[in-house]
């Protein structure tokens, strides 16, 4: 059981100061690099203060949500072409078709054999629109569903991806049972017997980002954020009106720092001042590195031991008190 | 028949959230609009015995219409707590001690033991009358231990399905209830005992895409909603209207998501035989000593 | 390996006189009936006469496929009517549809639990059309597969009637997979943890019929048939006319004891005088009882033996000669 | 290269079944009607270097293009027999000593150990020139032997599907080669080894609803096409035009039925790597001390 603290308040003042000193970096760190001056000894002060502020500051939580959407944000893909080998996309889910929003198949993660699952938004507008900018259809499950099987056949840890501000919330995708491809993916992560780790990376939106997230650890990237319901749904329920998306964000406590505070997550993964868009290469050492250290620490368990460890893990979320 | 003693013991109410223009003995159904007598709705387990409209059922008279006799409850000692600091246009506590007050349960959740047609099995009925049976932790957790128990006391598990979906008061917290419950339904599982899940109206969200799709066996009821996304968020993205009918329980039918659609003066009957098939050891089990009955608020 | 003999020639004019044998017993039948008198005294010798030669004729094998075809032979619920208790049917592959030409669930087999599965052909035009003459769709296997799952939990033995005259060649079948629903059938059967004992009890058309005959036994009523194609198939290919059927029908070696001759199947159900359609009560006793037989033959064997026993019935089928 | 030894030692055929027009050195592409050069043909794995149609190929010639080296083979022992009896325009055995003279194999299947960039495979290759490919006993004999084999020597098992489908001339007992096929395959599903299937052009019928599908991995050539009805059988069905490329690989990629198209000339590379991937231990299988390699007929 899981009792968290009260959660921090916002101080957005202070995130302008913190966005005026990163501001100020940049501009240094690029006339450095176009003048070939030497700059780190004004540089190195301004670092040391940008750690310090960027400790002690929270950005607003609606902040963050925009931050995790911003144009330029590494989408998966993005992440794979930087921390993999050999990866084979695997397609189809047998049954009905190809699911692009949801995507997978075998590959060499910084040189470990895994298993990987993700969604994929998209790049270029006429990607996104195929992609469903990553709210992926009951196919998309069902396809990741045989991966996993794949996976436990031939002893391939998952390696999941999270990116996706829900399912797809379609006709059609109801008419193929969107609920049952989802509630069969969690399932199924559950009773792998290879360990899983997963990254949130960007969005995590309700069951549809929960379907791939039955990890033996869940980490998430620093301006990502994960809810039951995006801050738009959710204020269109309470206030009949999406605009007021930023109370709700607030009020979901659906940031990377809430949820290592609730629980939820193991581990935060840094991400480059300003946001994982400024630095794609920095971003994927960070979250290539997380990622292989806990597959690295699951790695001598066995079988038995990562189904367990994933079922204790899942059944003591919550929060409740006794009587 | 337990209906009539529950009918004795309470006043029904044909339509509960709209009950202040019912009459005490009569009420309109929302499907036929014809005038029904209370009385007879109750014998009817609350269908109407006019156009065969299945009304709304809260928890207890769920476990009523569902049993053979009392439910030996187990749920009713994990209270929900506002572990986000959640507010609104009202605090999540506020909204929790309406709904308590409403229901007199802790949540939207009663669990027990009780008996079909003799067979000794485990019940997990959700109450929409609480929150619209929205799954919260104490959701998440009073199922996952209902499950467990049947595990551990080899009994069946029937679930109750009715649900506007997760409880977002409680955010990722209540996300990770789908999770929670599915993998404490492997109890079930790991030991062979059926699971069967009964969607009413409503069961959308995140029960949809857990729990109680995962069952050995879904049953419907007739006419019920049932989906993931909400008809409204459907429209949004598709801008055009929806086809009658869909969401329904005969269109989840149609379209292969449910094993049956039963009648609720059937399902008793439907479920033992079930039980009898696939779990033939049910037969045997000894009904416990002593029963606590639930009261009525 | 199997090396079957020489097939038996045809008899035609022999069937002429069984037939008038036949309906000479009948009439005698009726008339007994119709005026309360005992003659048996002239059926008895006339019964016997008929037992001896339908030991020692055949029909033509295209007689017995218009037999296993008739107007008014039992479908498969007319059996399960008369052979089983409480059986629930269950719906749906959980993915895409109900199929209605294939159909199944739990019952009470003459009081042994089983999971029935089954072609239904239905019974008046309507029934008939949507059941697709009991030719399935992908959902129809699919949903077949869920109820084998099922069957393996909890421990019922599979008893699979078998009557079609082939999946269903639709455009949708074919976009949904139809090959692949079949094999995932075939696989999903011969890993059943329990006995699973099939009967054809009319027609059995090609894959679409193998896909729930993957039986520890295999039995096939007496004017049933089983082949890879249909002798009206088999007649368009070779010789581009459908009417050439009865031809095709001698070459395919289709008809039951061909297939007890074969291997293929461990035994003949015998019917009625004249087929099942015009004693569905006593080809229901026959059915019930052989299945029952052999279900209870097998009911002594563990799980690994249903699964080997199957595997090794399978593998050893087939005609060739080892240089 | 394998191709180039290949042409080397045999003329090659641009479309076999119609060679009769086709003069000595060059040959007209069936999609782009261009003439091709046979050797530029050949050296570019059988695929149209103009327009990147894929030929069909027996299976001698796709053992050369899929395989480092020369094959190892196992297959040759079993061969076919009448025992049905057969008889239509032509007897079984007549139609049998054509095709078997025509490929110089006993039957439509051509198996045996390989490298494909030095990782050990057992291949299993079906020759659509001997009778179309069909699936007779020796089809699936041969297919069940591999497939066992390969377990017990612990190798990833590749199989080319190019079959018209069952063999009709040996009705039920080819039919029976679909479970015979399931059930030996086993062998290296509980082994964990990996069963990958790449279909060509033609890949219908018994074949589509059997082993060939129940891989691991599919792997379609572009353009195959791929199905269990023909599609004459189809048009009777539904009575009206088949949509364009209807049961081609790349509507069954769309479809959700495999899992990528591969030109003929990347299969090698594509293949290692998953092999790689799937089953690392492949890598450090050594390569038998004597190969032996299928001569040509
Ligand atoms: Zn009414
Ligand atoms: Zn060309």
């Amino acid at each position: 059981m899981t009792r968290p603290n009260q959660t921090r308040t916002t101080q957005t003042p202070t995130v302008q100061t913190l966005r005026e000193l990163e501001a100020r970096i940049r501009d240094l760190e690029s006339t450095a690099v176009s003048t070939g001056q030497d700059l780190d000894s004004a540089l190195t002060p301004l670092r040391a203060q940008l750690t310090r502020l960027r400790q002690q500051v929270s950005m607003t939580r609606w902040e963050r949500v925009q931050l995790a959407r911003i144009a330029g944000r590494p989408t998966a893909l993005e992440y794979v072409e930087r921390l993999t080998e050999d990866f084979v996309e695997l397609h189809g889910d047998r049954a009905f078709g190809d699911d692009q929003a949801l995507i997978g198949g075998p590959a060499l993660w910084q040189g470990r054999r895994v298993m990987l699952l993700m969604q994929q938004k998209g790049r270029d507008t006429k990607d996104k629109i195929k992609r469903r900018f990553g709210s992926a259809n009951p196919e998309g499950y069902r396809k990741a569903v045989r991966l996993m099987d794949l996976a436990d056949k031939f002893g391939l840890p998952v390696v999941a991806l999270i990116d996706t501000q829900g399912a797809y919330p379609g006709l059609e995708a109801e008419e193929r049972g969107q609920g049952w491809a989802i509630a069969e993916s969690i399932q199924r992560m559950s009773r792998l017997r290879v360990p899983a780790v997963c990254a949130v990376i960007g969005e995590g939106g309700s069951g549809g980002a929960l379907a791939i997230g039955i990890g033996n650890r869940v980490l998430i990237m620093e301006n990502a954020w994960y809810s039951v319901i995006s801050p738009e749904g959710a204020a269109s329920i309470i206030w009949k009106d999406s605009a007021k998306a930023p109370e709700a964000a607030e009020a979901l406590k659906l940031t990377a720092p809430d949820l290592l505070e609730l629980g939820i997550v193991e581990e935060v993964i840094a991400e480059p001042t300003g946001g994982a868009h400024l630095d794609v290469d920095a971003a994927a050492a960070a979250l290539g590195e997380a990622v292989s250290r806990h597959l690295d620490e699951l790695a001598g368990q066995s079988p038995e031991e990562w189904v367990s460890g994933r079922a204790e893990r899942f059944r003591k979320l919550g929060a409740y008190r006794e009587s | 028949m337990a209906l009539d003693k529950f009918f004795r013991r309470r006043r029904p109410q044909v339509n509960p959230p709209s009950e202040a223009d019912t009459p005490d003995l009569w009420g309109k159904c929302p499907q036929c609009k014809e005038n029904v007598y209370l009385r007879d709705l109750a014998l009817n387990a609350y269908v109407c015995p006019n156009c065969g409209f299945h009304h709304r059922l809260g928890a207890t008279k769920r476990a009523e219409v569902l049993l053979d006799g009392p439910i030996e409850i187990w749920s009713g000692r994990v209270h929900p707590v506002d572990a986000l600091n959640f507010r609104d246009t009202e605090s999540y506590p506020e909204r929790l001690a309406r709904a308590q007050a409403k229901t007199g349960r802790p949540d939207a959740i009663l669990t027990g033991r009780g008996q079909i047609e003799n067979l000794s099995v485990a019940a997990a009925i959700m109450d929409f009358e609480f929150s619209g049976g929205s799954m919260g932790s104490v959701v998440g957790e009073e199922i996952a231990r209902a499950a467990e128990r049947a595990g551990e006391e080899g009994l069946p598990l029937i679930l109750v399905a009715a649900s506007g979906g997760a409880r977002m008061q409680e955010s990722a917290l209540s996300l990770m209830q789908m999770a929670k419950t599915t993998v404490a339904l492997e109890a079930l599982s790991k030991r062979g005992l059926p699971y069967i899940s009964i969607l009413t109206d409503p069961t959308t969200g995140g029960v949809t895409a857990s729990f109680a799709t995962i069952a050995d066996v879904i049953v419907a009821e007739p006419g019920a909603l049932i989906g993931f996304a909400g008809p409204r968020v459907i429209q949004q993205t598709i801008r055009q209207s929806l086809p009658d009918g869909f969401q329904r329980a005969e269109f989840l039918l149609e379209h292969g998501m449910v094993d049956m659609i039963v009648d609720r003066r059937q399902q008793r009957g439907e479920l033992a035989k079930l039980l009898r098939l696939l779990h033939p050891a049910s037969v045997g089990v000894a009904a416990p000593a002593s029963v606590q009955s639930e009261q009525a608020p």
